[in-house]
């Protein structure tokens, strides 16, 4: 457990911090610019990456800017807790940076300087709250994301978006200010906000009343972002936004960073047995397994695709919250570990819903019957990672919630099992029905089945599908390329999504279906679900948990 | 009954610094016209400038020059101090006429309601 | 050198007299006097910061007579700064006016005069000396509010001068209870001898209560603040930005101003009011009487100083430069003026607290002090203040970045130079034909911008040159 | 100002004539104020006063635009600025001979000149004289010149 003071941390979090001017000063050349953020993306993936196996080894990186503040420095430091969500937030990034290309040039949206630039930002401030050496730091990055990803939220400048902006900033900062007077207490308690891993000894012996209210403040200020119950629902509103934003962001660097917060303070701040003793695991936990419960019901009502994912973030998020409110081994290794799972799956999910809008402008699930013939390759990565979120075995899923359900039986809190196995099958319940719809229903009347319609494999030349789309784009080239052939004629109004006259027209299983930019991240990500789930061990996330979970004290 | 009779009797001085500063803030406050807040801030401060000389009264103090053969003189700080702060309520007065003309050439008028409507018409 | 203190005080007088004597010859030449005697000021001023450095509280006797009968000027760990700031916030302020301020010699006079006057309330160590520079700080204030040339800034400047001299006058009688309580009016033996003469005694309690009252009349505390949002609003740019940033920075205000800022359309009326909110933050820091807390108020007086002057002249910058005066006219400004739209974002969100920035350090500190001694309430309402602050700033920046160009454009960019051309006398047309806003104008706001950033980090360092003073007066 | 030509502004010849008279002895007075400051009851302040009190009644005997003429813009700058002049270098005068600001003695000490102290005393008290009588007539006629008959402000 050696002390490396390194720059690597800082540098992890400033190199997307330098790539925004760089990316401001080359708006006028699109591909420069978006070589700028790729750039930047594999560069903090190569130093992230770097510092893994140290960090694997039981050293960690350390880089101290001096005290910020009197009694406290500002300091960033790579331990294992950081690295699980700062790895998982870069090497995402660069699956999400190309997929954003894709989407903003298949709708040709307004702003992509601004786009890009804030995504660049809120990366940098993801990493600097994953390396934060303190509350102060922490919350100092917080609510610099918040303000990095506002333009993001409010991206569309339609009324419905700024509505949404508004509302995102009104919680996110009510829950920043909650952190704020969380920290101040932690500090005036114990004289230091600094993370040691088991918790802060002081807190123990510190009067208890102000300790639980400390916890309570700091667990709802992350639980904004953590989109708890009473405080979720600028979630589903920042829907609004375009859906790399809703992908990356509102499910893997945003929200996580709220779970990421809620795990610092019960693990490196509060610690399992100070928790215990103030006996606020229980609270967190029941507040989780609501929360997972009442979101997956109203997801099933919701028709919009990503509402309900959205709604689906919200239940899975507080799987994580659940595994750290139960306070046994297993259970945090679980909830640690569904951090990756949740994310891959979930951002699998939001990419296929990204490519449905680009290419068929359909949002609402009820548009979508017999989409499976028009987008194949999306719908069956959509249908992999909806089974993944469900939990079915050789899937990411289904390990993280197995430690959850070991850790909550053995902890002797079977009801949160109970809770999980029914949020399990609320899963299936509204994921499935996407899926059916989609491969085996057409949009004509229900009953007939296009799987069996259309052969594996598609067919070959022009005259092949008898439903050729009648709406003169005639050439469906068998190479794939969709390229300038703009089959809907994107003007951009209202939702009217919905198959076209003819029924979907037919797209070969070899990717005509959509450009590679969407094509290649949604397979990447749901291959790496697969991979997750398939050899949890092989991939550095369990083991990265494991250390966590022995630093703590908590197994092993 | 007495204590009051006693106070005017021996206190005289405050009770007269407290007539004045009471009026002057009342002219302040209640009087629409501007030339009346003038002479009322006026007011306030004599009060005060009064209140800082009764406290330098001496009994049988001689004014505070020097001379030969005096030993008592009445404390020479309150005088100095209201000296200057006679010259600083001149210069108000001054900067709040000159205010008082500029308004009254513009509006017309010198009562501040009257202005009040003006201006929020314009 | 201890003779920088009295200098520092008295250079100012004689550079405005030097500007009016240089006005009878040269009709514009009051902006360089300005300049220079500006330039002097800091160098005195940061003469007086290095010898407190080193020697610690340095106190200068007028006349050589001995402190309780002189008056004394006094520099320690509290002026030293606060001055280096009036200095730094004067320059950078004369810089904005050298193209967006009024142009006479009449107008530098006066400014010198502020310049004096606030060097002199920032040094002086007696209670009477106190109120003569209150007033001379008043009055060159009420002319400069009148500057204006439309005549809603003289009635502006009347109801400033009135209110501003009745809290004098009061603060003068509190002065005088005290003197009849102790026999002295030196500051540092006032606060003994009020000790032996015993808190409770009635002319003491009287003396405190009227001392508080004149200031807070002053500082134009909620109940009392009416002159304060007019006098801001209607007095020319630099003026306000002047005073707002350094007359505020010597008197306080109240939280309630917030909710009040947030009703507001013209901008301009909108910070004035955000002034208003932000001093109560630091009446209440003071008032909590814990050196935490202490601290965090004068960190939040120099950095709201900053923040708060550079809103003002970026907000001067776009008037000039679009006509845009009320929230509704900022739409879309980050498409057309993408630069001062970034600036006003940095400094709105500086305003608001986001961290690194400066307006988070001083919040930490009042928060911290609050708790330490025990004021729930005091630090709740703080922490409410930065959602007040979030409620008025969010309004401006969502208005700038996300809401769509208004049709009519071109009409505003010529309106807004022949509104402004106005405000400067006939002489300006020598200057010729640039653009209504000089590179100076917009160098001001971006180190304004850079400084509420940078200043972030200089908490700390704040704290250790605040150490004696505090020492000497929380005695802890 | 309008440019009109107006018939001279004529007062009733009485008090013309006692403005006369009386004009030069109260300015005498003025100045007998002006100059025992230092150890006989006196000063700049009401020196300053009572000159610009014969100012003023000069210009309400003749006329504001003739005493105008000859009280001058000018010399009611220099007046202002020469007292502020005076005060300030009698006050620093002793900061470079190594006594502190407003330090008369150190004349005496430093070089030689007997009862330093109330000369130097009287000789702020001169400059602040200047200074009062200068600004408060230039004061009255500000206010007075700028709106007699005519309309608009200036």
């Amino acid at each position: 457990m050696s002390e490396i003071a390194s720059l690597r941390p800082l540098a992890a979090v400033l190199v997307s911090a330098v790539a925004i001017p760089l990316i401001v000063a080359s708006h006028r050349r699109p591909n420069l610019r978006e070589g700028w953020t790729m750039l930047a993306a594999l560069a903090k993936v190569a130093i992230v990456a770097s510092m893994v196996p140290g960090v694997l080894a039981g050293d960690v990186y350390v880089t101290d800017m001096g005290t910020f503040v009197a009694g406290v420095g500002f300091v960033l430091r790579a331990d294992a807790l950081g690295m699980l969500f700062g790895a998982l937030a870069s090497a995402l990034w660069v699956i999400t940076s190309l997929y954003s290309v894709g989407y903003m040039r298949g709708l040709d949206e307004h702003g992509q300087t601004r786009y890009f630039a804030s995504f660049a930002a809120s990366l940098a401030t993801a990493i600097g709250v994953a390396f934060a050496a303190n509350l102060v730091t922490l919350f100092i990055f917080y609510e610099l994301l918040t303000v990095a990803t506002y333009p993001l939220v409010a991206h569309d400048e339609t009324a419905e978006a700024r509505a949404a902006g508004r509302k995102y900033l009104a919680y996110t900062f009510g829950g920043g200010v909650a952190v704020l007077t969380g920290t101040v207490l932690v500090f005036w308690l114990t004289g230091t906000t600094a993370f040691t891993p088991g918790g802060i000894v002081a807190l123990a012996e510190a009067d208890p009343a102000i300790a639980r209210l400390a916890f309570a403040l700091l667990a709802a200020g992350f639980g904004v972002k953590a989109a708890l119950m009473p405080l979720h629902s600028w979630l589903p509103d920042a829907m609004v936004a375009p859906t790399p934003v809703s992908g990356l962001l509102h499910a893997v660097a945003v929200v996580k960073s709220g779970v990421f917060g809620i795990a610092r303070v019960a693990l490196d701040v509060f610690g399992p047995e100070t928790m215990r003793e103030l006996g606020v695991g229980l609270p967190l936990a029941a507040v989780a397994a609501f929360t997972l419960l009442t979101a997956s019901v109203i997801a099933l009502r919701k028709d919009n695709l990503k509402r309900r994912l959205a709604y689906s973030t919200v239940s899975q998020l507080s799987y994580i919250v659940l595994g750290l409110g139960v306070l046994s081994g297993n259970a945090i290794v679980g909830g640690l570990l569904h951090i990756p799972a949740h994310a891959f799956m979930k951002l699998t999910l939001f990419f296929c819903a990204g490519a449905v809008h680009v290419e068929t402008h359909t949002d609402d699930i009820s548009n979508m019957a017999g989409i499976g013939r028009r987008m194949p390759l999306t719908m069956v990565a959509f249908a992999v990672a909806s089974a993944g979120m469900a939990g079915i075995p050789l899937l990411a899923g289904f390990v993280s919630k197995w430690y959850i359900l070991i850790g909550s039986v053995q902890s002797g809190q079977a009801v949160f099992a109970v809770a999980l196995l029914v949020s399990g099958m609320l899963n299936i319940a509204y994921f499935w029905p996407v899926v059916y719809q989609a491969f085996f229903e057409s949009p004509g009347d229900h009953d007939e089945k296009p799987l069996v319609e259309s052969v594996l494999g598609g067919r070959f030349g022009p005259g092949g599908s008898e439903a050729v789309a009648a709406d003169g784009s005639g050439d469906v080239r068998p190479d794939g390329g969709s390229g300038g052939a703009d089959p809907l004629g994107h003007t951009d109004h209202a939702h009217h999504g919905g198959p076209p006259p003819g029924g979907w027209e037919e797209r070969g299983w070899r990717g005509g279906e959509s450009t590679w930019f969407m094509l290649g991240p949604i397979l990447a990500s749901a291959s790496g679900a697969v991979a997750l789930g398939v050899a949890p061990a092989v991939f550095v996330f369990l083991r990265i948990v494991r250390t966590v979970a022995e630093n703590v004290g908590v197994i092993g | 009954m007495s204590a009051v009779v006693d106070v005017l009797l021996t206190r005289y001085n405050y009770v007269a610094v407290v007539v004045l500063v009471a009026a002057g803030l009342y002219l302040v406050i209640g009087d629409r016209n501007l030339v009346k807040k003038v002479i009322g801030m006026n007011l306030f401060q004599t009060g005060i400038f009064l209140f800082f000389i009764t406290t330098a009264v001496v009994e049988g103090g001689h004014p505070p020059v020097i001379e030969e053969g005096v030993e008592t003189y009445v404390s020479p700080l309150p005088h100095v101090l209201i000296l200057t702060a006679i010259v600083v309520g001149v210069s108000l007065t001054a900067v709040a006429l000159t205010l008082v003309v500029r308004i009254y050439s513009e509006y017309g008028t010198l009562r501040a309601d009257l202005i009040a409507e003006m201006e929020t018409d314009d | 050198m201890t003779d920088a203190i009295v200098l520092a005080v008295v250079f100012p007088i004689l550079a405005a007299v030097a500007s009016l004597l240089a006005g009878l010859r040269w009709d514009r030449s009051g902006w360089y006097v300005a300049a220079l005697a500006a330039v002097v000021e800091l160098g005195l001023a940061v003469s007086i910061l290095l010898s407190v450095l080193q020697g610690g509280r340095t106190a200068y006797e007028l006349g050589g007579f001995v402190p309780p009968a002189g008056i004394e000027l006094v520099a320690d760990g509290l002026s030293a700064p606060v001055l280096v700031l009036v200095a730094t916030v004067s320059l950078a302020v004369l810089a904005y006016a050298r193209r967006a301020g009024p142009r006479g010699n009449a107008f530098y006079t006066v400014y010198l005069l502020l310049v004096a006057g606030l060097a002199g309330v920032i040094l002086t160590g007696d209670i009477f000396n106190m109120y003569v520079f209150l007033e001379i700080t008043g009055l060159a204030a009420y002319a400069l509010v009148a500057s204006g040339d439309d005549v809603r800034s003289a009635v502006a400047a009347l109801k400033y001068l009135l209110l501003g001299t009745i809290g004098a006058s009061l603060f003068l009688l509190g002065a005088g209870y005290a003197y009849v309580a102790t026999g002295t009016l030196n500051m540092v033996d006032l606060a003994a001898r009020f000790a032996e003469v015993g808190y409770t005694s009635r002319p003491v309690l009287a003396s405190f209560g009227l001392i508080v009252t004149g200031l807070l009349v002053k500082v134009a505390l909620f109940p009392v603040h009416s002159w304060q949002p007019d006098a801001y609003a209607t007095a020319p740019d630099s003026v306000s930005a002047y005073i707002s940033a350094l007359v505020s920075t010597v008197s306080a205000y109240v939280v309630a101003g917030s909710v009040l800022a947030v009703t507001q359309s013209e901008l301009k009326r909108m910070l004035a009011y955000s002034s208003v909110s932000q001093f109560g933050m630091i009446v209440a820091a003071f008032a909590l009487l814990s050196p935490t807390a202490a601290v965090g108020g004068v960190v939040h007086l120099l950095g709201h100083a900053v923040i708060k002057g550079g809103l003002f002249a970026a907000a001067g910058v776009v008037a000039r430069q679009t006509g845009a005066r009320t929230v509704e006219e900022y739409a879309g400004l980050a498409s057309r003026r993408p630069v001062s739209a970034g600036l006003v974002a940095v400094l709105a969100l500086a305003l608001v607290g986001v961290p690194p920035a400066v307006g988070f350090v001083g919040k930490w500190y009042i928060v911290l002090g609050a708790i330490e001694s025990g004021a729930p309430v005091v630090a709740a309402v703080i922490l409410a203040s930065t959602l007040l602050t979030l409620a008025y700033v969010a309004r401006v920046i969502e208005r700038m970045y996300f809401a769509d160009v208004p049709a009519v454009e071109a009409g505003g960019e010529r309106a807004a130079v022949a509104a402004d051309g106005g405000e400067s006398t006939a002489a300006d047309t020598g200057v010729g034909e640039e653009s209504p806003v000089s590179p100076a104008m917009i160098a001001v706001v971006v180190l304004a911008a850079f400084a509420a950033v940078a200043l972030g980090f200089a908490g700390t360092a704040i704290q250790s040159l605040l150490e004696p003073t505090l020492q000497g007066v929380f005695g802890t | 100002m309008s440019g009109r030509t107006r018939r001279p502004y004529t007062e009733s010849t009485v008090i013309m004539t006692t403005v006369r008279i009386i004009a030069p002895f109260v300015l005498t007075y003025g100045l007998f104020v002006m100059f025992h400051g230092a150890d006989s009851s006196g000063g700049g302040f009401q020196g300053g006063a009572i000159v610009a009190a014969m100012v003023i009644m000069v210009a309400f005997a003749f006329g504001i635009e003739p005493t105008r003429r000859w009280f001058r813009n000018r010399i009611v700058v220099a007046l202002a600025t020469g007292g502020v002049l005076a005060f300030a270098f009698i006050g620093l005068g002793p900061l470079l001979l190594g006594g502190s600001f407003l330090e008369y003695a150190t004349y005496e000490t430093a070089l030689g000149w007997k009862k330093a102290s109330k000369y130097g005393i009287e000789g702020v008290e001169l400059g602040i004289g200047a200074i009062v009588g200068g600004v408060i007539s230039g004061l009255f006629f500000a206010i007075a010149g700028g709106f007699e008959y005519t309309e608009g402000p200036e």
